[in-house]
């Protein structure tokens, strides 16, 4: 039973984890109709410049506070994040209006191999360190009832609250502010909203910064617990499954997504892996999502796929 | 009226009524299409008239009610079954398929009548050539009918409004239907557009004896093809009959026509 | 005026329903067919064999059968890679097993076994779409790659996952020599191709558009979206199949699941779309960009930043060709959202109106 | 045409893997910078080289192979990669060009009477993993005390982590213990599952078998779940600079296989900064000279150039080698402990010879471990167990040679 | 067109789509302050691409205006965004609705608000649309794909007075509409252009109205005009009446006694 809960907790702080790229991927997709693959190329590039600037800050101006040179970094890191998304709304978006999913889709691979050589270049490609001051050790609670107690991993909490927050956030902006339902517009047609004065510009530019500080902060939860190199691209793929079960344009389908789709895997690598050898979670919650697709092909939360005559 | 003769009820709906959530679509609609004949539904916008035709198509299923075609009754059937008994369908929205050229585009048409297999049609021996040089010539038919020879290898996406329209009545055509069920065929057209399109639908009537159910909003071309009409508003029928029976039809002017008609 | 159909008037329908209607067209791909097959065995190095052709042309039939999927269909598929895997699996138990198999044959049957995989994993296509799709497919690519490494028997029990061929031959000549295994790959891409074409330009390659452009339309003419969608799965899957189980046995000789990873899933994706969705022609065009370009900037870059007296690291060649790759795929799309094909017929759109700019 | 043996270099700066391929191919050309500065190459013959860059992946691999082996004066590759060398275990016979694994790819290669162009010097997975245990059973206090208890084996999802597991079974028939196998899917930046499993079962010791950055995340999920580090035990490929750096403290007491001693002390160390570093032409940065990873790839080009030295002893000094002929230098090498003192290696290896039967030369391996900051080398020498390795590794080349039909080499074949 | 104060000024344009396509060649045209001004012509002779050149929506369709110039209020405006033509209150009603097909009704009429700050003028805005559209009204939270596609028009067009233009591009604003709803627009059309001084510029199929409310009109034919005049004059044009008007010879003629297809009559080939 603990041990049931232990793996119930951790896949839930797995989820949460996932969110929180997805996010990333749900943000684009709701507010332009791009599904953005470069967001795990983001992640990567924001928690590149993050973990080097927090290294570089203390060398290059003598400061010694810890947080605030990670204050620092992350601001430094935002901005770049920043120069990202007008760059590539300049170079890129802004010449593809009004294109094909697909072509969109394609673009945004281009811009993901161009982020990661770019990354690389100029932050190297090392394995780095962020140390935000996240506990690296587990605790222990409900010792009393269960013999060992439940194992809670103290960071995977902070990062879940963090997750959370950031959804809470943007549930909000986009359900109640004017510029919200102008993404809507836009990512049903970008003609169209351009046609009754939505600038499309400032909107893209708008929306990237926002994944690029989604990305910044997923770059960072996630470069703080598992060191940043290039692997942590790879979790894009690992989010992939949450965003469709959630439902490619809901934000809170992120999270609850997240959550299935951490347990389920968990869960089934756990009690179901040893039996077929192991090593399932990944297929595992690719099956899972495509499962509940069969039920609803846009997702749990995900806005009605629309074919009319 | 000429030499056309009408012959017996070929499409029967009986208490059609559907329902998407909360919206009435259509409520308890009756209605009957007789062999050649040329039959018109009117009605506002938001009527139910596209609805109408979706359900005799199979693309909706209606919550009551039910449609007979030539004896044959059924409440749902899926749209494959229902192009295979032969009614055809034109759409309001321009349902073609954009990357496809003119000539693709109709000869999606006849898809139902092949018979070759996949194997035969990637070696392309010889039955599947001479089918497909078959169809060809039958689709040149319908181009040439439809003075549309010029843009045959063009994508349709690149065409203009009127001649897409156009495309897709050919493409209904190459159905060789029984019914042709065409969902305003002339919007967006002027006049002399309009005057094209209703020959060919008049020639189509007269020349391969299809019947066919119109939906058009121009008053015009309505009451001088058309031998019966239907009215609907607000998903109920309000009227039904010849076309100048139906233009006296005090609720016929108010809901629809408005005065000026 | 050199290229122009005015004046090639067709008598019959048969005549218009060639693959190339237009005489230039025919003389350019004959020429192109005698370059291939006669020339380029009599110019090529081995190193160009089996480092650029051979990769170039399987790759060009796997992108040919993504396209059937994805540019006529409209089923964007991430699972390609898994296609290739159980092609390249299906064929080698079928040719360890059941020992004096021919090669073609086992080729044939491993492009069947994907045909298998493909229709099951294209079951879901029937309600779900789009992007949807896209991302359900990927869990063909997972399990795939689970698939081979855990189940001994697909491995023949090789303790490392890792299995190999070889003395391949077919009707008793060896397939050894780069040269007769880039001829070999190069038949069947033909042979493959023109079946393609011939299924895309026909019934059912109207009927895979038409479910692509618009399906309830295309239901209401009376195709089946379920026959269209599963037997463009089956086609695509089979060709798919085939094409790893060259890369397989004919390119690598000896591999592991990871050589059929979901990086190939995306590469073929890019292929097409890059070359141009819907074109068979642009399956070549893209594999070309895709297989070729990381070669050509691998061996180029650090010459021509010399050039410019650019002194560049290893790992910066490296980061920059990833940077120019990325850069250039987002140029092509700019000029170009329809893919290279569409660059290519809009050439020759121009060619038909040349002198005239219009 | 000059005078010039070329050396072929497959590596990876880039992916996921960058972390720890980036100081092994430093290492690696570094050595031949400084062989060419110092010594003016191999008795006269100038050394060149070209990197390429494969990302781990083995259809880049395979291209890189083709576009290099055709340069004149080619020696030998070193494919750092297992997946690769598997494809270019194929290839290699035809073009006549040995390959050289150090410490991974085919175990089964070591018998040289099957594999003639394969030569995984200094270990394979099998002999590493044989040592894990003979260590594992001396820290129990005795192989004997290994008997009802439970290993867990997490390891990298690929032919590179499956490779040891025959080995392990075997072993833990002899001696009575569980073995639990807990596969991480690569690149492996998530194992949250793994490591639950790992507090459920509650084995007594944990080996790890990873690669990139599968080995720190293992540590920091560790760290995470309370596994005891001083329980877990990594291969030599785990066990880097790279992989511990990040955990810091949170790794302290992590022993695994060094297969090679490191340092900045010995004389080939001093004479790389000395030729190379100083006069700024290192390949990677000051810091990382001396590394675990970049010692690793020094000893790999050391033997590839003393391979060439030795067939040139045969079939002439000062000329330019083909692959056949280093191919017999490789097979023929004998390096006592005078000439590892003689040319600066003392203490990053042990003696080292082949012959036509044994093509790895030499199978020993010591543990080190990390104390927070930095590692220590904590045991002797091991060899690995020759009663367990051979039979196994006869039986596998014998599978090898059936599936392929071919034949062993015989002794006149030995000669060439 | 005499001298009054011309707002919209095309000089002798030329579109290009796809670097290939010559679709306009040479089109000129003059919209009055507060006129309401109509484009005629057949399927394909240019009329959305003309508009389209205007609200510069062109790159979205790949296509590019690459001779002649045009100006509004003698500013040249070929490149500026859409959006900043909003901003300068020109706004175009896209031929084939494009409304969001997610968003409802009444969320589509709001997004037309986008460059609009003060809340009550939106409220009104809306209220006005809704006067003018009470259809819409009863539709106002169904999602738009789900609305017939008459609905859709209206939705279009209101989504289009909530930017409170000044000028309005209308694109076939008539398609799909009854006639009783045809008529509507046309008169809320009118009392935009009397009461509030919007001007318009309408491409227009249904010639019969368009030069019934337009004040002056030019006739496209194949990318080019062929013929422009006051309303009036257009409309007692014996050519005219009977390619546009089908009232050739003076009578109507039913729909059903036209005999077979003939060939038009071009003024320019
Ligand atoms: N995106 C495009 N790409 C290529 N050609 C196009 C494109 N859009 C329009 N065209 C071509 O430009 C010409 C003019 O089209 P346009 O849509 O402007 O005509 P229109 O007068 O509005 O016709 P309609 O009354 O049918 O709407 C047509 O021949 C059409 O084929
Ligand atoms: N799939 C659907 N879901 C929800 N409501 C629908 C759906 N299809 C149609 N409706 C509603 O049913 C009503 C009738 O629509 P329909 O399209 O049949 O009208 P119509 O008579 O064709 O109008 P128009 O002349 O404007 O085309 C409309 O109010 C529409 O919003
Ligand atoms: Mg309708
Ligand atoms: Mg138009």
């Amino acid at each position: 039973m603990a041990f049931f809960l232990e793996t119930l907790i951790g896949g839930l702080m797995a989820g949460m984890l996932y969110s929180l790229v997805a996010l990333g991927f749900v943000l684009i997709y709701k507010a332009s109709g791009v599904f953005n693959f470069a967001q795990g190329a983001m992640v990567l590039f924001a928690a590149l410049a993050m973990a080097r600037f927090a290294e570089w800050i203390p060398k290059w101006t003598g400061i010694d506070s810890m947080l605030l040179a990670n204050l620092l970094a992350f601001v430094i890191a935002g901005i770049f994040m920043f120069a990202v998304a007008w760059v590539i709304e300049r170079l890129v978006l802004r010449h593809l209006v009004n294109q094909e999913g697909a072509t969109l889709l394609m673009a945004t691979l281009g811009i993901t191999y161009f982020l990661e050589g770019l990354g690389q270049t100029i932050f190297g490609s090392d394995i780095y360190k962020i140390d935000i001051g996240m506990p690296k050790d587990p605790i222990f609670m409900l010792d009393s009832v269960f013999p060992g107690g439940v194992l809670v991993n103290k960071e995977d909490v902070y990062a879940a609250a963090i997750a959370a927050a950031l959804v809470v956030l943007l549930s909000v902006f986009f359900q109640k502010t004017t510029t919200g339902r102008a993404l809507r517009a836009v990512a049903d047609d970008h003609q169209a909203a351009q046609s009754i004065g939505i600038p499309l510009n400032r909107i893209w530019v708008i929306v990237w910064c926002v994944a690029g500080v989604v990305a910044l902060v997923a770059g960072m939860i996630w470069g703080s617990k598992l060191g940043v190199q290039f692997s942590l691209t790879t979790v894009a793929l690992r989010a992939l499954p949450v965003v469709i079960l959630g439902g490619l344009t809901s934000v809170p389908g992120a999270i609850i997504g997240g959550l299935i789709i951490g347990v389920g895997e968990k869960l089934s690598e756990v009690y179901l892996g040893p039996y077929v050898g192991g090593g399932i979670e990944i297929w595992f919650a690719y099956v899972l999502a495509l499962t509940f697709l069969l039920f609803r092909p846009q997702g749990l939360f995900g806005e009605k796929i629309i074919d009319r005559v | 009226m000429s030499t056309k003769k009408i012959g017996d009820v070929i499409l029967d709906v009986k208490n059609i009524s559907l329902r998407f959530g909360g919206v009435k679509a259509l409520t308890d609609i009756s209605f009957n299409v007789k062999e050649h004949e040329i039959r018109s539904i009117i009605g506002p916008n938001g009527a139910g008239k596209s609805s109408m035709l979706n359900c005799i198509n199979g693309v909706y299923t209606p919550s009551e009610g039910s449609i007979t075609f030539r004896g044959q009754t059924f409440a749902h059937m899926n749209s494959r079954q229902v192009a295979e008994m032969g009614i055809g369908r034109t759409f309001q929205n321009l349902a073609l398929f954009k990357g496809m050229s003119v000539i693709d585009n109709i000869m999606t048409g006849r898809n139902l009548k092949i018979r070759s297999n996949l194997f035969m049609q990637a070696l392309r021996i010889g039955p599947a050539q001479r089918e497909e040089e078959k169809h060809r010539e039958f689709v040149e038919h319908i181009i040439d009918f439809l003075e549309i020879q010029a843009f045959r290898k063009t994508p349709v996406g690149q065409l203009p409004y009127g001649l897409q329209k156009r495309v897709d009545l050919g493409r209904a055509l190459a159905m060789e239907p029984q019914v042709l069920l065409l969902d305003e065929p002339m919007a967006g057209m002027n006049v002399e557009e309009k005057q094209d399109m209703c020959r060919f639908i008049l020639d189509v009537n007269d020349e391969f004896g299809t019947t066919i159910v119109l939906i058009e909003h121009d008053m015009g071309v309505v009451m001088d093809i058309s031998d019966r009409v239907v009215v609907l508003d607000y998903g109920k029928k309000i009227g039904d009959g010849a076309p100048e029976e139906v233009r006296d039809n005090e609720d016929v002017i108010r809901a629809y026509l408005g005065t000026s008609h | 005026m050199l290229y122009r159909e005015n004046g090639q008037f067709k008598t019959s329908y048969r005549a218009d329903q060639q693959i190339f209607p237009i005489t230039q067209d025919r003389v350019g791909i004959a020429l192109l067919l005698a370059f291939a097959f006669i020339a380029v065995p009599l110019l090529a190095s081995n190193y160009f064999y089996t480092a650029v052709l051979i990769p170039l042309v399987i790759m060009s039939l796997a992108a040919l059968g993504v396209n059937i999927l994805v540019g006529y269909c409209g089923q964007i598929s991430l699972g390609s890679g898994a296609f290739m895997a159980v092609g390249a699996y299906g064929a080698f138990n079928f040719f360890v097993r059941f020992p004096g198999l021919p090669l073609i044959p086992a080729l044939i049957l491993g492009g069947l076994c994907a045909t298998f995989f493909g229709i099951l994993f294209g079951l879901p296509s029937l309600r779900v779409k789009g992007l949807y799709l896209a991302v359900a497919t990927l869990a063909a690519q997972f399990f795939s790659d689970w698939m081979f490494l855990r189940i001994k028997w697909f491995t023949n029990n090789s303790d490392s996952g890792s299995v190999s061929v070889n003395h391949l031959q077919v009707l008793g000549m060896p397939i050894e020599s780069p040269m007769a295994k880039y001829l070999f790959c190069l038949f069947l891409l033909v042979v493959i191709a023109l079946l393609a074409k011939n299924l895309v330009r026909g019934a059912i390659g109207r009927e895979w558009m038409a479910i692509r452009d618009m399906d309830v339309a295309a239901s209401v003419i009376g195709i089946r979206p379920m026959y269209a969608k599963l037997s463009a799965f089956a086609v695509s899957s089979f060709i798919i199949g085939m094409a790893g189980a060259l890369w397989a046995f004919v390119h690598l000789g000896s591999w592991e699941p990871a050589a059929f990873s979901v990086d190939i899933s995306f590469k073929l994706l890019f292929m097409v779309i890059i070359g141009g969705m819907g074109s068979i022609m642009g399956s070549f065009f893209g594999a070309a960009f895709i297989v070729l370009l990381p070669i050509v900037l691998n061996q180029f870059l650090p010459a021509l930043l010399g050039l410019f007296g650019i002194e560049i690291s290893t790992a910066g060649v490296s980061h920059a060709e990833l940077m120019i790759f990325g850069g250039l795929i987002v140029w092509f799309l700019i000029v170009e959202p329809h893919g290279l094909a569409k660059l290519w017929s809009m050439g020759k759109q121009k060619m038909r109106l040349w002198p005239f700019p219009h | 045409q000059a005078k010039e043996q070329f050396f072929p270099l497959l590596s990876y700066r880039t992916g996921p893997y960058a972390p720890n391929g980036t100081p092994w191919a430093n290492g690696k050309q570094d050595y031949l910078k400084m062989i060419n500065a110092r010594d003016g190459g191999i008795n006269g013959v100038k050394i060149t080289f070209e990197e390429c860059e494969t990302g781990y992946a083995t259809d880049r691999g395979v291209e890189c192979y083709e576009r290099l082996k055709t340069r004149p004066g080619v020696t030998l590759f070193d494919p750092q990669a297992t997946g690769i060398t598997f494809a270019l275990t194929e290839k290699a016979p035809v073009d006549k060009i040995p390959l050289m694994t150090l410490g991974y790819g085919l175990s089964v290669a070591a018998d040289g009477m099957a594999f003639k162009w394969n030569f995984p010097y200094m270990g394979s997975y099998w002999t590493g993993a044989d040592i894990l245990i003979q260590h594992i059973g001396k820290n129990a206090g005795g192989l004997d005390k290994l008997k009802g208890k439970k290993i867990a084996l997490v390891y990298h999802d690929s032919p590179f982590g499956k490779e040891p597991i025959p080995l392990l079974q075997e072993r833990a028939k002899m001696h009575g213990f569980e073995l639990q196998m807990l596969p991480v899917t690569a690149p492996g930046v998530e194992q949250k599952a793994t490591w639950l499993q790992v507090r459920q079962s509650r084995p007594d010791y944990v080996m790890l078998w990873g690669w990139g950055v599968m080995n720190s995340t293992a540590l920091k999920e560790a760290q995470a779940t309370g596994f005891p580090r001083d329980k877990l035990y990594g291969v030599w490929w785990a066990g880097a600079e790279p992989d511990v750096r990040d955990v810091g403290e949170g790794a302290k007491g992590y022993q695994a296989l060094a297969l090679n001693g490191y340092g900045t002390q010995s004389k080939v160390i001093q004479d790389i900064m000395k030729h190379v570093h100083d006069k700024g032409q290192g390949t990677g940065a000051k810091d990382e000279v001396g590394s675990v990873l970049y010692t690793r790839g020094v000893i790999i080009q050391m033997l590839g150039v003393e391979a060439v030295r030795r067939a040139q002893e045969r079939f002439g000094k000062g000329k330019v080698m083909t692959g056949e002929q280093v191919r017999w230098g490789m097979e023929n090498l004998n390096l006592d402990q005078k000439k590892l003192d003689a040319m600066g290696f003392t203490g990053l290896m042990r003696p080292l010879s082949t012959s036509c039967a044994d093509h790895m030369g030499s199978t020993w391996a010591r543990v080190q471990t990390w104390d927070g900051k930095k590692w220590n080398i904590t045991s002797d020498w091991y060899q690995s167990d020759e009663q367990i390795l051979k039979p196994l590794i006869k039986a596998g080349s014998d599978k090898y040679l059936a599936d392929k039909k071919l034949t062993r080499r015989d002794a006149a074949d030995c000669q060439s | 067109m005499e001298q009054q104060n011309i707002v919209l000024n095309v000089n002798g344009i030329e579109v290009i789509y796809n670097h290939v396509i010559l679709v306009l060649k040479g089109v000129s045209l003059q919209v009055p302050e507060g006129g309401i001004v109509a484009i005629l012509g057949g399927n394909g002779a240019g009329k959305t691409t003309t508009l389209r050149a205007i609200s510069n929506l062109l790159a979205g369709e790949r296509g590019a205006v690459t001779k002649g110039s045009i100006e509004l209020r003698g500013e040249r405006i070929e490149n500026l965004s859409p959006a900043d033509l909003v901003k300068r209150g020109v706004v175009q009603v896209m031929e084939g609705r494009h409304c969001f097909a997610h968003l409802t009704i009444e969320e589509n009429l709001m997004t037309g608000s986008y460059t609009r700050t003060s809340k009550g003028e939106i409220a009104a805005n809306l209220e006005k649309v809704y006067n003018y559209f009470p259809r819409l009204k009863t539709r106002r939270t169904s999602q738009a794909a789900y609305t017939s596609g008459g609905e859709q028009q209206m939705c279009a067009i209101g989504r289009a007075i909530m930017t409170n233009p000044s000028m309005v591009l209308l694109d076939e604003p008539s398609m799909g509409l009854a006639p009783q709803i045809v008529e509507e627009v046309f008169n809320i059309v009118k009392d935009l252009n009397t009461k509030e001084k919007v001007t318009f510029l309408l491409a227009e199929q249904n010639t019969n109205m368009a030069l019934k409310y337009a004040d002056y009109g030019y006739i496209m034919e194949s990318g080019r005009v062929v013929m422009d005049g006051a309303a009036s004059d257009l409309a007692s044009n014996e050519d005219v009446k009977e390619f546009y008007l089908g009232v050739g010879g003076g009578e109507r003629k039913s729909f059903k006694d036209v005999k077979s297809y003939k060939r038009r009559k071009r003024w320019l080939a």
